[in-house]
């Protein structure tokens, strides 16, 4: 039953250090020294304890954005099991809220981007809704995928079911629909070659060009809700990617935070060996990744 | 009894035409029209006067038609006398003395049992019934009569020569050929086909025409256009119910010979091609009455139709007479309201009655959602029963046809209907001294209470007497 | 029987003067001539003389013969118009489609089967082919005049074939459709005399107005 | 019984509650009040005698009449239940609204016949659902499709008004035609107009059956490609009709759909599929409309048309269930359509109404006319945003609570394996994946456009909460849709009965309240909230957050944001419209530029509907155009009219003994 404070102690604190190590790879790859591993903790602690401006035109809305972005991405962190542990919430359908608990973040993001009235943040905020609408059916292949797979509707006994790559035989399914999964996590959680987190250049950005008005706590909360959504997502790749067990708890914990710095570490490399898309491509790779889905779905029931 | 019925009305035109008041006169109709609703009504209930000879019977199918013309004569007097009220600047010594004589030849159509007596009454309808189209003595006025008498009288007299076929019609098979219904039905089987066929062919062009079926409906609405609102009332409910009458004998003939799948393809010929024609031609027609003289071409397209599927359909059929009737009853008088209300029955000049007639313009939106078969309303019941008709014996395609058609004509007519009552009144409207009274508008309010009651109630006795009308048409003696 | 024939034959040639003939008034003569010889042919087709029979040929030979054709002409007097009239197609193909109609009715009236009584073949053919050439006078002439003259002729076709049911056809009724063709008639031509007081022609094409615009 | 007679009553109350008003003058406000007032104790005897008839042995009552066939035939069963409850609690709301939003004595040319269709709606559709004999049930559809022409044309001064109210003419009746022959088709089959399980009925007449059904009623329901009239009549119809109409009649409709699949005892599976399809179309295709519109109202009836859509994919994996003999896709297909029934009709007409608001202050329905409400009207905002968070199915509210059912019945699909064809039934839950996206998209646009930012025009100067009337009945709704998305378990006994009333025949173990783990719902939905409102709370007490200094927009450094310069409803939605082109077919009018200097031009975007402006209305103009060409035939000419007769007289011996059936 030590599970579940370790869950929530991982789920809350690890999150940061992912974006940490992701900018350390970037920065090696690009023969820098870059920042240190912790800079992304050092960041948030300063937010919070900046002040803050807002815009004359704004209401609660603009502050409900970040709250419940945060809240939601926490709940979702909950039905998700790390490596080989259950997730301290498993119920039949929780599938479809941890699915939609991403939608409730993305309504109130882009309300909140809509709620200052510049030109920019609609921008941003209609381009998050449209590639969404790709996104989304993506995600549902894979689950639909994955449930086939396991025979289950648990998140949790889902994930930990015959859904790996490599052991199981007739992977093929998997394989596309572990790819389709990555670039679905690589735009949910606004990376390269779908979003560049650190350019300033706004009329080429998605995410970060909603929150532009955001300062001070606000930006620091959701610079920490969307660490979190890439560690939730990553979470869940893991178990498609890398479902190596020892059978101790004491190793397995370990195991996992290695495994999932080991995918950010990817990401890192991706990000420096890639340039990011032009915006007009993007729906292209986001229908790739729902057609990839979709084959590996044809390919289960055919 | 028969008599009775019949020479009353004439005498009190004999008499219209004696008084000299122009202000009384109309009362003669109330008057007439009360007294023979209530002779028809006592001759209903009593059986034994049913039979006055072997030339003067009311059989079920008579008793239908003679209680559809006597209440619609009725309500449409009242009507008269308000509307004679507001055209005191014309004589209507000859308007009054007509009506009222065709009155006595309607009844006599429907106690005829001898076709060529039926004949003779028909044809005398036509006359009596031209002045009445003239009434107005305008331009326009006297060219739809020459058209309704010329077109009416070509057809009459090819139903002449149908009645002589059929009559001829025994001569092959060695009878001694006769003319009275009874004989006839009861050797329909030894008529000589060739003859009864082309007498069929004959009388229904013949007797169509006076119905104004389609190609023959061309007099229809230039006559209902040009007459005033009552008389089309009166034609469309009760001399096309005569004349449907007419020819329901020689179809009764027909169908007792054993001809039955023969005049079927022609009738469902007829009824569908009139519906067509029918809706076709209403369809971006601006001319309001115009309009309801299509539509009455269309719903004898329908009892055609409900004929030649016969069966349950007959029903239908016979119920269909009364409810077209008396849905007729309320749009022509209620149109005939607007018409004068707003000097015009074209949709350029017509619109916004419900706010201009409040009364008339709704009753008007009314009686169209009745006649094109809209729930809770009386024809509804007749519709459905035909199309179910249609559904029983399979006649998939009639059946589709049948709605295709009701739905061109609701369209149709739901244009040109709504371009009437919505939207604004022109201004200048407003000063014409027309509003509704009580005389002119409780008689379509009258009949609009009847067609929702046979929508949701038809009375017992009623309900017996259109089963005995199919009966009948099922029999021979 | 013979006799008959003939005077049938008369009938068809009449016909066919009708549509030839280009004066008005001469038509009516025409029509009168033919209601008349109609009313004969009672007499001829049955030998023993009965009441109806008597009174049938008397009604036919006044009305047909003397009355309505003086109604005709009387109107044709008060309207002051031109006493041609005017075909839709010639005088002569309108002949000649006559012709052609009566030829084939008389073929075709070999195919009827008809009664074995009254023995006679002409009758039956030479009512329908009358018809037909009330029909080609109702349609190709313009003057309401004509166009009455050929309803006339259309009459007397049928009344031909009416001369074969006398018995079947009692008084009452007889005297009641010649009442309504009297009538008729005459509600026709007061209509036509009001067609020529409002619209100062009695040319149908001007009846135009009412029509689908 | 009594169930039955309160409800009758209620039913009656209903329909004559505009009947008095009508007997006052023009102007009288008591009228209204009266109405109102019958309304709210039709509403209350109704709802009680639904509470009666809870999980009691289904009341009916017979009387024969006076008609050739029929008998006024009713019963008051769950799955009746089910969409009287709609019926009893939308329109009373509707008519207190109706108090502050269409006052009679703002009104006085059409307020009365307003109030008295009304009402006739209301009983009209009250009847619908509990009658059990096919004329009755006619006769009350057609009372009800009427009675809501009259309502939705209230202001027939008004030409697009008109126009609007002729297209759902014409559709209504369209509709009505085919369940004219799909009533005559029973009635060939059965012998009886009864609307009574019967025994299995031929296929090909059973799919007939079904098919007449699915396209009469999915007229009204608004299925795609049938969904014509339903842009048009909601946006100019009354905000609290529209309320009624979107949130009541339509299901009607569905109402149908499922009444007459009751009616056998089994289907073939591609009636199943034939919904799932139809359902995936309608629901994609809808949503993505709504987007390209830029009038409030036409949004929130697209967005109608999307989930009915939803609700008709859950209609198909019943039917599905029912062929295949699964309970447990019947339960959470039927369960889910019923519920979503339920939550639709909440949400939506909270949004009518909210939306109704606006129009009354603000008098117009144009999205880039209006913003910057919420400071306006800070309430109404709040009410609005609830109405769009469940609309869009997001928890913790009741939309999520329905279309998770309808998901866990589409992953049911899965473990099903002797028919691989079968699983692709699952693809239904992508689509209804692709739904819920792109509807955050079309709310968030709706919710920024109107109420966030700055105001873009003077339209929204004399913008302010709404009186009591108006806010009343929001706020119920409101409640509703929160309740039912925290507590769901509540709803589930009374769907529960709905369904086995629906699958009669075939009755499983295993039931709504228990094979699903709601206390999850509500306790992740109270978490959520509390969370959230932490959140919100820790960084309002930050210390340094005490006073915030309010600056201007930061737009990248420019220093002076004008509101022209917002993104506007049109330009949030053009990415997607973009993504869709080739369905929306969006038009666009691009200012040309000619001269050296030009003149100011407007450029201005907008999307057609596929169906109506594409392929009906032009066929239309086209037959409108050709057919009066007939005319030629009628130009006055006797001698032709005499002509005619001489022809068809030649003609018609033709038909002599051809192909007689001796």
């Amino acid at each position: 039953m030590i599970e579940t404070p370790i869950h929530l102690l991982l789920l809350l604190l690890l999150p940061p250090l992912l974006l940490g190590v992701i900018n350390k790879t970037k920065a090696l790859a690009a023969g820098r020294i870059g920042a240190p591993w912790l800079q992304p903790y050092y960041d948030l602690i300063k937010l919070m304890r900046k002040g803050l401006v807002v815009s004359t035109t704004t209401t609660w809305v603009f502050f409900a954005g970040p709250a419940i972005t945060l809240s939601t991405v926490i709940l979702a962190g909950l039905l998700i099991p790390l490596g080989p542990f259950n997730a301290p919430i498993a119920f039949t359908g929780d599938l479809i809220l941890f699915a939609y608990l991403f939608g409730l973040a993305r309504f109130f993001t882009t309300a909140a981007a809509l709620d200052t009235g510049s030109a920019f943040e609609g921008m941003g905020a209609a381009r998050e809704v449209t590639f969404a609408c790709l996104s989304e059916p993506a995600l549902f292949f894979a689950l639909l995928v994955l449930a086939k797979k396991s025979g289950s509707l648990t998140l949790t006994n889902m994930l930990h079911g015959p859904v790996a790559v490599f052991p199981s035989p007739a992977a093929a399914p998997l394989v596309l629909v572990a790819i389709g999964l990555f670039i679905v996590l690589l735009a949910e959680t606004c990376r390269i070659p779908v979003d560049d987190p650190n350019t300033h250049l706004e009329l080429t950005m998605i995410h970060e060009v909603m929150v532009l008005d955001h300062s001070g706590p606000l930006l620091g909360v959701i610079q920490y809700a969307s660490a979190l959504k890439l560690f939730v997502l990553s979470a869940v790749l893991l178990h498609l990617l890398a479902p190596f067990r020892t059978g101790s708890a004491w190793l397995d914990w370990p195991l996992f935070v290695g495994e999932i710095l080991a995918l950010a570490i990817v990401i890192g490399i991706l990000e420096s060996i890639m340039a990011r898309l032009q915006m007009k491509r993007v729906p292209y790779l986001l229908t790739g990744a729902l057609l990839l889905c979709g084959s590996g779905f044809i390919l289960l029931v055919r | 009894m028969a008599w009775v019925l019949i020479c009353f009305p004439i005498i009190m035109a004999a008499l219209a035409a004696a008084i000299p008041s122009n202000r009384w006169r109309p009362w003669l109709l109330p008057v007439t029209a009360l007294v023979h609703t209530a002779l028809t009504f006592w001759v209903l209930s009593r059986p034994d006067l049913a039979v006055s000879s072997a030339w003067l019977v009311l059989d079920p199918p008579g008793k239908i038609i003679l209680l559809v013309v006597s209440t619609l004569f009725l309500f449409c007097s009242f009507y008269c006398v308000g509307y004679l009220n507001y055209r005191q600047e014309r004589s209507n010594r000859i308007f009054v003395a007509c009506l009222l004589t065709f009155l006595g030849i309607m009844s006599l159509v429907t106690w005829a049992h001898h076709l060529g007596l039926m004949w003779v009454a028909i044809e005398a309808t036509t006359l009596s019934t031209a002045p009445l189209i003239y009434f107005n003595h305008s331009k326009r006025s006297i060219e739809a009569t020459w058209k309704y008498l010329l077109v009416g009288s070509v057809g009459i007299a090819l139903a002449l020569l149908g009645t002589f076929f059929l009559a001829y019609a025994s001569l092959p098979a060695g009878l001694t050929p006769t003319l009275t219904l009874g004989e006839l039905l009861h050797n329909a089987p030894l008529l000589s086909k060739p003859w009864l066929r082309a007498s069929f062919v004959l009388l229904l062009v013949g007797y169509g025409t006076k119905m104004g079926l389609a190609p023959m409906h061309t007099w229809k609405p230039d006559a209902y256009g040009e007459a005033p609102g009552v008389v089309g009332a009166i034609f469309a409910g009760g001399v096309t119910s005569c004349a449907f009458l007419a020819f329901l004998r020689i179809y009764h003939i027909c169908a007792a010979a054993g001809e039955g799948p023969y005049i079927s393809r022609l009738l469902l010929f007829m009824g569908l091609l009139s519906m067509a024609v029918a809706g076709l031609f209403m369809v971006g027609q601006r001319d309001f009455k115009r309009m309801l003289a299509y539509s009455s071409v269309e719903h004898m397209g329908i009892l055609m139709v409900g004929l030649g599927l016969g069966g349950p359909a007959l029903f239908g059929t016979m119920l269909h007479l009364v409810t077209n009737g008396v849905t007729k009853g309320v749009l022509f008088l209620s149109a005939g309201n607007i018409h004068r209300a707003y000097a015009s029955k074209n949709t350029e000049q017509v619109s916004g009655a419900m706010r201009r007639l409040p009364l008339s313009g709704a009753l008007f939106l009314a009686g169209f959602l009745a006649i094109t078969g809209s729930p809770p309303f009386g024809p509804f019941i007749s519709e459905f029963a035909i199309l179910n008709g249609a559904f029983d014996n399979g006649r998939f395609w009639v059946a589709g046809l049948f709605l295709l058609f009701l739905l061109v004509v609701f369209m149709g007519m739901g244009k040109t209907v709504l371009k009437v009552v919505q939207g604004r009144a022109p201004l200048e409207v407003h000063d014409t001294p027309y509003h509704d009274g009580w005389l002119t508008a409780a008689p379509p309010v009258a009949f609009m209470v009847l067609v929702l009651l046979l929508g949701l109630y038809i009375p017992a006795p009623l309900r017996a007497l259109l089963n005995d009308a199919v009966q009948f048409l099922g029999s021979r003696p | 029987m013979e006799m008959l024939n003939a005077l049938l034959v008369i009938v068809l040639v009449l016909n066919l003067f009708a549509l030839g003939t280009s004066r008005i008034l001469s038509v009516i003569h025409i029509v009168a001539t033919q209601g008349a010889l109609l009313g004969v042919i009672p007499l001829l087709l049955h030998e023993h003389l009965s009441l109806p029979v008597i009174l049938a040929a008397a009604a036919a030979i006044l009305l047909k013969g003397i009355v309505i054709p003086s109604i005709m002409i009387r109107s044709l007097r008060a309207a002051q118009i031109k006493r041609e009239v005017e075909p839709l197609i010639g005088l002569l193909p309108s002949v000649i489609l006559g012709a052609l109609a009566t030829a084939f009715v008389l073929l075709f009236s070999k195919q009827l089967p008809l009664a074995a009584h009254p023995v006679n073949t002409l009758i039956v053919p030479a009512s329908i082919s009358t018809v037909l050439v009330g029909f080609i006078l109702l349609t190709t002439r313009f003057k309401a005049l004509s166009q009455v003259l050929g309803y006339l002729v259309l009459e007397n076709g049928i009344f031909i074939f009416g001369m074969l049911l006398v018995q079947a056809i009692p008084l009452v009724v007889e005297m009641g459709m010649f009442l309504d063709l009297f009538v008729g008639v005459f509600v026709i031509s007061i209509i036509t005399n009001h067609i020529n007081q409002a619209f100062s022609s009695m040319d149908t094409r001007m009846l135009v107005s009412l029509k689908e615009e | 019984m009594l169930s039955l007679q309160l409800v009758l009553s209620a039913i009656v109350l209903l329909g004559f509650s505009g009947l008095p008003g009508c007997l006052l003058s023009p102007q009288s406000a008591l009228g209204q009040r009266l109405a109102t007032a019958l309304m709210l104790i039709g509403s209350l005897l109704g709802i009680c005698g639904l509470a009666l008839s809870f999980d009691m042995p289904a009341p009916s009552l017979h009387i024969p009449w006076f008609l050739p066939w029929g008998q006024f035939a009713v019963t008051l069963d769950p799955l009746s239940a089910v969409f009287l409850g709609l019926v009893f609690v939308v329109p009373g709301l509707g008519s207190i609204y109706g108090l502050g939003y269409w006052k009679q004595s703002e009104h006085a040319d059409n307020g009365r016949q307003l109030a008295l269709f009304y009402g006739v709606l209301a009983g009209s559709m009250g009847l619908v659902v509990i009658a059990r004999d096919g004329i009755l049930f006619l006769i009350a559809w057609e009372i009800m499709a009427m009675a809501a022409y009259f309502v939705a044309t209230a202001e027939e001064d008004n030409p697009e008004v008109r126009r609007a109210g002729w297209v759902y003419l014409i559709a209504t009746h369209v509709g009505t035609l085919f369940l004219f022959a799909m009533f005559s088709l029973w009635y060939h089959a059965t012998g009886s107009f009864a609307l009574e399980l019967t025994r299995a009925l031929p296929d090909k007449t059973a799919g007939t059956i079904f098919v007449l059904a699915l396209i009469g009623f999915g007229f009204k329901a608004g299925l795609m490609p049938l969904h014509v009239w339903l842009p048009g009549a909601h946006a100019n119809a009354p905000s609290h009709v529209s309320a009624v109409m979107s949130g009541v009649m339509l299901k009607l409709g569905i109402y149908g759909i499922l009444r007459v699949t009751a009616l056998f005892p089994a289907n073939p599976v591609w009636w199943g599929g034939v919904l799932l399809t139809v359902g995936s179309i309608t629901g994609v295709a809808g949503i993505a409309f709504a987007i390209g519109q830029y009038d409030l109202k036409r949004m929130l009836a697209y967005s109608s048309i999307e989930n009915i859509g939803i609700i008709a994919i859950g209609l198909g994996l019943t039917l599905l269930g029912r062929a295949l003999g699964r309970w447990d896709w019947i339960l959470l297909g039927l369960g889910g359509s019923l519920l979503h029934v339920w939550n639709h009709g909440l949400f939506k007409s909270l949004l009518f109404f909210n939306a109704g608001a606006i129009i009354h202050d603000t008098h117009t329905r144009d999205l880039d006319h209006l913003g910057g409400l919420a400071k306006k009207m800070p309430r109404t905002a709040v009410f609005f945003l609830v109405g769009a968070v469940a609309i869009c199915a997001l928890p913790p509210l009741n939309g999520f609570v329905s279309e998770w059912l309808l998901y866990l019945g589409l992953f049911h699909t899965l473990n099903f394996n002797t028919e691989p064809g079968i699983a692709a039934a699952a693809t239904a839950a992508v689509a209804l994946a692709m739904i819920g996206a792109l509807a955050v998209a079309c709310f968030v646009k709706l919710f920024g456009a109107v109420f966030l930012g700055t105001p873009r025009t003077s339209s929204t100067e004399h913008a302010h909460d709404p009186e009591a009337a108006m806010l009343v009945p929001v706020i119920l709704l409101a409640l509703g849709c929160t309740c039912i998305g925290v507590f769901p378990m509540l709803a589930m006994p009374m769907l529960e009965n709905a369904v086995r009333t629906w699958a009669l025949p075939l009755n499983a173990p295993g039931s709504l309240a228990n094979v699903l783990p709601w206390h999850w719902i509500t306790w992740l939905g109270f978490a959520l909230v509390v969370l959230a409102a932490g959140i919100f709370g820790i960084i309002k007490v930050l210390p340094r957050i005490k006073r915030v200094p309010k600056k201007i927009t930061w737009d990248c450094g420019y220093a002076q944001p004008t509101a022209r310069m917002q993104y506007t409803g049109s330009s949030f939605g053009q990415t997607i419209v973009q993504l869709f082109s080739f369905m929306l077919h969006p038009q666009t009018y691009r200012p040309a530029m000619r001269s050296l200097f030009p003149k100011p031009t407007p450029a201005k975007t907008f999307v057609p509907d596929l169906v109506l402006d594409r392929w009906v209305l032009p066929l239309f103009n086209f037959a409108g155009r050709t057919l009066p060409g007939v005319r030629v035939l009628q130009q006055g000419q006797t001698y032709l009219y005499l002509l005619y007769i001489l022809i068809i007289t030649i003609i018609l011996p033709f038909f002599w003994g051809v192909g007689i059936p001796s």
